[in-house]
């Protein structure tokens, strides 16, 4: 088994009223796909965010502990935030700015209204390349490379989101997910609002990019069939608790 | 902060002038409108062009006997018909050139010249013909016919020819606003005020180094810019000011003779106001009394009372004020009821009806006055009012009073309250002469009387004056029965100084022509 | 403010003061009586006297009949075009979008205050008055609204909106009139109404209190008449020269805050719901 | 995002037409005004020969001929002298000494609203100072002069004080009519709508922070906004100069006006026109970059793919 990425310990998000989620623990490994799973409202999106480091309701954080062993074992995010409040939790952001989009980066549902609009393709793309430790000797050849990966021609580099169908936006929402190089790619239900054929193409790119740039997978979904046929481990929210399934 | 180039200079040329004397800062009613003596149109020019010309011949403010400054001597010539003037040697033009007669025959040229649109020229059109020059300091002006008085009839300010193109002097140029003269003092008018500097020249020789003048405004601004010694002198303190000054042993109050009254000009040929009854009934519907008091805050039997009551278009201490013709002091609304019922008016709910429709008058008033008189439009209106006329009351700006009224343009008006000044020569032909040629130049609504214009004539052809007395004497009291005007009163002027200013003779009329004897010591 | 009757209420009650003071209003004002003069409310209920011994509130309810007509005009003919301007974009009429934006970029360019001041020195005699500026005022202020309105329409779903009433088969009325400007409009046009008819009143006090300040003729109201501008005139003389007619300052400032809360007051009304 | 280009060409167009627009249309006027040009530029009182004078002022062969001469002039920086007001003095000093004071006035003016902007789109400013906010805008221009105005003469600035007058005036205009208010609350509400959008959560999670994904896409806006409050400064910079008695462009066509002085009073709103049309540019200059950066992409993708 490759080495693990994300280690969620007991993750616990409280809202003013009501508990978010409670006790989720789970291990994401690097070139693996895990799904997260889970009826709405159970927390998928929340939890994914919390691996993330984004954590903006109050009094939010009160138990778990996250560990990237990857970087290093030894740090608990968390430290510090447990139940700290939104202040932490701010605090928290900052911390861990220079990992989001470089040590995990994350790829959207409906892309097309995720993407700013002010700025071409090409331009978010030069952005996510920025990010990695080592820059591409060629700017234009890296880029072309990359819309190639994803099933984009060049052209689309020249062209602001809102001139993309919602195919290639989420095509091109992908390519910039992968352009900085992650150790993880945190997907959220990249199929959303994408009819069947362009549903699975789409999430067979995903899985397969993700695989060619030998980065780990955290595809958060609700559709049982894509997960069945694609994750190497399921998270299973069920509203409260949460455990690391086995092997598919 | 920016300010106009006079003003610079003005800065400038104070800090120069330290210690060599003294510079004074004093309000006017309001800005001059030009420096260009040929188109002065109110007192604030006439007194601002005193500073910056000299007058070919002026009265002195204490013997009022004719002078002059800048001509040595005179002869009459050609059977009176001519004057033939040598000038004094060494005065100097503001530009450094010096005075000869070629400057006398441009000015007189000047006043001629069709092309001058001066209402002043037009005066002069009728009384000079020519000059020519003889030698560099002697001119002969010609008349066109033979005067009395001739000298009396060169009062004209004198204008060099080397600052002028053509002999057709125009007020839109440049020299209106900064001028060059040979009086006492080279003036430039800036945005906000005028600045006049001292100028040693053979003929003058004043003490002070520099006059500041700035546009009054609220009158407890001048009051306590005065008192707090941010400002030297106010030309023209309204009366309701003048308690809190003459309180103030820092200031002087001074009175100046300035010869000017208040009248309101009734439209002669319009609505009602055509017949001569219902103006005498109006006459009697005006109580004075009471709107001197709202308005000026005289009590009746005030001993030191600035506003005298006058009938007719003189002030009482002129020689031509008749007399013999009582003045209105309080109103009479029963014979003045009986007037308006004779002409033909009719009274219904409490107000006059003429030919079927109610008789509402469109009272306007030279906007300036109410500095000098609170609110006297609305005190004049409420009185009318209360004798049962409607009115719509209009304040008039100054320049649409000279642009509109004084034109005979106001027609839409059936009242117009507003003030004359008169130098010595009161020659009130402009006001009451029918419009014609160049007579009744100022007769605002067009009035025609032949009777005035006969007697005015009279008054012109006169050679003594005691035949001018008579005839003016006679016109008065034509004017108070026919009236044209409802004559108000004589509001007299009062300057306020501080007292460090000394030995400050103000001339009547034009004020400042005494200005070389003033002093100003700390 | 939340409650929609509050604000309705006060907005109703501050209007209706206003209305009332312009109604009540003398054509002229009293005699003088310099006895009262410098005397403050107590003396001459209820807002003491002017400089001439009148009392003030003939002032304040002359100026109020000097603005209420025009500046009220003038908010109703903004209200109109702000609401021509929200159709126009629900009705996805793009010449005439495009046309408005055109006037919209030529009118919007001027500095107001200019153009009222050269129409205001221009205007002869017979024609001067308030109504007049107060046309041209909505006329400047109008691009403005339109623009507003339409933005409004716009996030509404401009044509979009309009086809999906039109799929329940409302008619054109009802659609435009009813939801478009009564229901979603209804807001932003009440306000830029109310804001202008305030403008205007302030555009009043301004030119009377340029004109009054140096005993020039008005350019808004016969000479006869006060505005506003006069009640603050002696306020400014009792702060300059602590003059007695501090009272005058107070209800000056008070007229102001009348106007100023009423326009608040009728916006709020029509933003709640 | 098609056809970015035409709102900056309208403004353009706009700003171009400006300055021929209004001299005309005040050249229209003085035709259109009761009494020929001629009279009312002299009175005839004073002016009883206005033929001469009609010729040298090219009032005598209509609007038309007075207009062309008069651009034709203007172009060349001869501005004529004044009619009445200053009678023969250069309208062009005028100009040049009141320009300083105005752009002092306005430009002291602009800095706090200025500040509101960059503050609000910051999301510096506590709402809970909104209401207090409101309450400044709701003073109109006049009663703050008013104010400042009393307060001069209190402390005798009155005589000689132009700068107290002139920092007093800053104040008031940038407090007048919302001018702060209405800068923050304005801005705020572009920038907040923006926050909203779903692209500014996604940029967090991308580790950007939220100003660098909405600034681009709120700059137009917040350009446009600026302008409209430099434009509303120099209504109010009129009220303010007259109440307080600065020599400024505001001031002078007050005074020009007053007197019917056209010699002035042509090439002052003129100059105003000019000072909109400069800012009409800008706003089509601020808006034509942002939409160029906007598009811009890196260099070489299309290579060998061509």
């Amino acid at each position: 088994m490759s080495e693990p990425l994300v280690v969620m310990d007991g993750l616990t998000i409280r809202a003013p009223t009501r508990t978010l989620v409670e006790g989720v623990s789970f291990t994401v490994h690097g070139g693996r796909v895990t799904a997260l799973v889970g009826p709405s409202g159970a927390g998928k999106s929340l939890t994914a965010r919390a691996v993330m480091c984004v954590l903006d309701v109050d009094p939010g954080l009160v138990g778990g502990s996250l560990r990237y062993p990857a970087l290093d074992p030894n740090v608990d995010w968390y430290e510090g935030v447990r139940g700290g409040g939104m202040s932490a939790q701010q605090r928290l952001l900052a911390r861990t700015r220079h990992l989001r989009g470089a040590y995990f980066t994350y790829s959207p549902q409906a892309a097309s209204s995720a993407l700013n609009p002010g700025r071409t393709i090409g331009r978010q793309l030069t952005m996510a390349i920025a990010r990695r430790q080592t820059p591409p000797d060629n700017l234009g050849a890296e880029i072309r490379r990359i819309l190639q990966q994803v099933g984009l021609q060049p052209w689309a580099a020249g062209a602001l989101p809102g001139e993309l169908s919602g195919g290639m936006a989420q095509r091109a929402a992908l390519a910039i997910a992968v352009a900085p190089k992650p150790r993880l790619v945190i997907a959220d239900e990249p199929e959303t609002g994408l009819d069947p054929v362009l549903r699975r193409a789409v999430v067979e790119l995903l899985v397969q990019v993700c695989k060619d740039e030998g980065a780990g997978l955290l595809l958060i979904s609700h559709h049982k069939d894509t997960v069945k046929r694609i994750a190497d481990d399921v998270i299973q929210l069920r509203g409260q608790h949460g455990e690391t399934g086995g092997t598919a | 902060m920016a300010r106009n180039p006079a003003w610079m200079s003005a800065g400038l040329a104070s800090l120069a002038l330290l210690g060599t004397g003294a510079s004074l800062s004093y309000y006017e009613e309001a800005l001059p409108t030009t420096l260009n003596p040929l188109f002065a149109d109110t007192m604030v020019d006439r007194r601002s062009q005193e500073l910056v010309f000299d007058r070919l011949w002026y009265h002195d403010a204490i013997t009022n006997e004719l002078k002059s400054r800048i001509v040595q001597r005179y002869e009459v010539a050609e059977g009176g018909q001519a004057l033939k003037i040598h000038l004094t040697p060494g005065v100097k033009w503001h530009n450094g050139k010096g005075l000869s007669s070629k400057d006398i025959c441009f000015t007189v040229d000047a006043l001629l010249d069709k092309g001058t649109p001066s209402p002043l020229a037009e005066g002069y059109r009728q009384i000079l013909e020519g000059c020519d020059t003889q030698g560099n300091s002697t001119a002969l002006v010609r008349f066109t016919r033979v005067f009395h008085n001739p000298r009396e009839r060169l009062g004209f300010a004198v204008l060099p020819a080397s600052e002028f193109s053509s002999t057709a002097v125009t007020p839109d140029l440049p020299f209106g606003s900064h001028p060059v003269g040979t009086g006492p003092f080279k003036g430039t008018k800036g945005r906000r005020g005028a600045n006049f500097e001292a100028f040693g020249n053979a003929h003058h020789g004043p003490a002070l180094a520099q006059l500041r003048l700035s546009e009054g405004q609220d009158g407890s601004i001048l009051v306590r810019a005065l008192i707090n010694n941010g400002m030297q002198g106010i030309v023209q303190v309204p009366p309701p000011n003048r308690p809190e000054l003459s309180a103030s042993d820092e200031v002087a109050l001074k009175s100046y003779d300035l010869r000017s009254w208040w009248f309101i000009a009734l439209n002669t040929n319009k609505g009602p106001l055509a017949d001569k009854k219902v103006r005498q009934a109006l006459n009697l519907m005006l109580d004075r009394t009471e709107l001197r008091k709202f308005a000026i805050g005289v009590e009746a039997g005030d001993e030191n009372s600035p506003c005298e009551f006058i009938s007719g278009p003189f002030v009482q201490s002129s020689p031509y004020y008749n007399r013999a013709v009582p003045v209105v002091e309080r109103a009479n609304m029963a014979r003045a009821e009986k007037l308006l019922t004779e002409a033909g008016l009719s009274k219904s709910g409490g107000s006059w009806m003429y030919k079927g429709a109610k008789v509402t008058f469109n009272i306007g008033m030279l906007a300036t006055l109410n500095a000098e008189a609170t609110d006297i439009l609305d005190q004049i209106g409420n009185q009318l009012g209360k004798g049962g006329f409607d009115r719509q009351v209009d304040k008039v700006r100054a320049d649409e009073w000279a642009r509109r009224v004084t034109t005979g343009n106001a027609q839409e008006f059936d009242l117009l309250i507003g003030k004359w000044s008169f130098g010595l020569v009161e020659d009130v032909n402009d006001q009451f002469h029918t419009r014609k040629g160049g007579e009744g130049k100022l007769n605002i609504f067009n009035y025609s009387n032949p009777e005035v214009d006969g007697i005015l004539g009279e008054y012109a052809a006169a050679r003594t004056d005691t035949a001018a007395q008579d005839a003016y004497h006679k016109l008065h009291k034509v004017l108070a029965t026919d009236l044209p005007y409802l004559f108000l009163w004589k509001l007299d002027s009062r300057s306020a100084w501080r007292t460090e200013v000394r030995n400050n003779i103000i001339a009547p009329y034009y004020y400042f022509t005494e200005i070389d004897g003033w002093k100003y010591s700390k | 403010m939340t409650g929609r009757w509050p604000a309705i209420g006060v907005s109703a009650v501050l209007f209706a003061a206003l209305i009332v003071l312009a109604v009540i209003a003398p054509e002229f004002l009293s005699e003088a009586n310099l006895d009262l003069k410098e005397f403050g409310p107590a003396a001459v209920p209820p807002f003491g006297a002017d400089d001439r011994g009148r009392p003030l509130w003939e002032l304040a309810a002359q100026g109020a009949r000097v603005v209420a007509l025009p500046s009220v005009v003038a908010g109703l003919v903004v209200g109109l075009f702000a609401a021509a301007g929200g159709l126009i974009r629900s009705m996805d009429l793009r010449w005439a979008d495009s046309a408005v934006a055109a006037f919209g970029e030529v009118v919007g360019a001027l500095p107001r205050m200019v153009v009222i001041l050269i129409v205001a020195l221009l205007l002869p005699r017979d024609w001067r008055g308030l109504f007049p500026l107060a046309a041209t005022w909505a006329l400047l202020s109008a691009p403005g609204a339109m623009d507003e309105a339409a933005a409004v329409a716009e996030r509404l779903g401009g044509a979009r909106f309009v086809e999906a009433l039109r799929a329940h088969g409302y008619s054109s009325w009802r659609i435009f009139v009813v939801h478009v400007v009564a229901f979603n409009l209804r807001p932003v046009i009440v306000r830029q109404a109310a804001e202008v008819t305030m403008q205007v009143v302030f555009l009043e006090i301004s030119l009377s209190y340029l004109a009054t300040s140096n005993d020039d003729p008005s350019f808004t109201h016969p000479d006869s008449v006060r505005s506003w501008a006069d009640i603050l005139h002696l306020g400014y003389r009792a702060l300059a020269f602590d003059a007695p007619y501090m009272h005058a300052l107070v209800l000056g400032l008070g007229l102001v805050a009348l106007v100023a809360g009423t326009t608040i007051g009728i916006s709020r009304a029509a933003r709640a719901r | 995002m098609k056809r970015w280009w035409v709102r900056p060409l309208v403004r353009t167009v706009a700003a171009l037409a400006l300055p021929v627009a209004v001299p005309l249309l005040l050249t229209l006027l003085l035709w259109a005004l009761p009494g020929d040009p001629a009279s009312i530029v002299c009175p005839p009182e004073n002016c009883t020969g206005t033929e001469a004078l009609a010729e040298r002022w090219n009032l005598h062969r209509g609007p038309m001929h007075f207009f062309s001469a008069w651009m034709s002039n203007a172009a060349g920086g001869e501005l004529g002298n004044s009619w009445r007001m200053q009678a023969g003095v250069p309208v062009s000093d005028l100009v040049k000494e009141s320009i300083p004071n105005t752009l002092a006035l306005i430009g002291l003016a602009f800095i706090p609203i200025l500040l509101g902007t960059v503050l609000a789109a910051l999301d510096a400013i506590h709402r809970r100072l909104d209401p207090i906010l409101h309450l400044m805008g709701l003073f109109p221009a006049v009663i703050l002069a008013v104010i400042a105005a009393a307060w001069k003469v209190l402390t005798y600035t009155e005589f000689g004080g132009e700068t107290a007058a002139l920092f007093l005036g800053a104040a008031v205009l940038g407090i007048a009519d919302g001018a702060f208010s209405g800068a923050v609350t304005g801005t705020r509400s572009v920038s907040s709508a923006e926050r909203r959008q779903r692209y500014t959560g996604v940029g967090v999670l991308r580790g950007e922070t939220e100003l660098s994904n909405i600034l681009p896409n709120i700059t137009p806006a917040l350009v446009g906004q600026l302008r409209a409050r430099i434009l509303h400064l120099f209504s109010g910079a009129v009220v303010v100069e007259v109440v307080l008695k600065i020599d400024g462009l505001g001031d002078l066509l007050w005074q020009a006006a007053l007197v019917q002085d056209f010699g002035v009073v042509l090439p002052v709103a003129t100059v105003f026109a000019c000072f909109s049309a400069i800012l009409l540019l800008a706003q089509a200059l601020a808006e034509g970059g942002v939409a160029v950066w906007i598009r811009w992409s890196p260099k070489g993708v299309m290579e060998r793919a061509a």
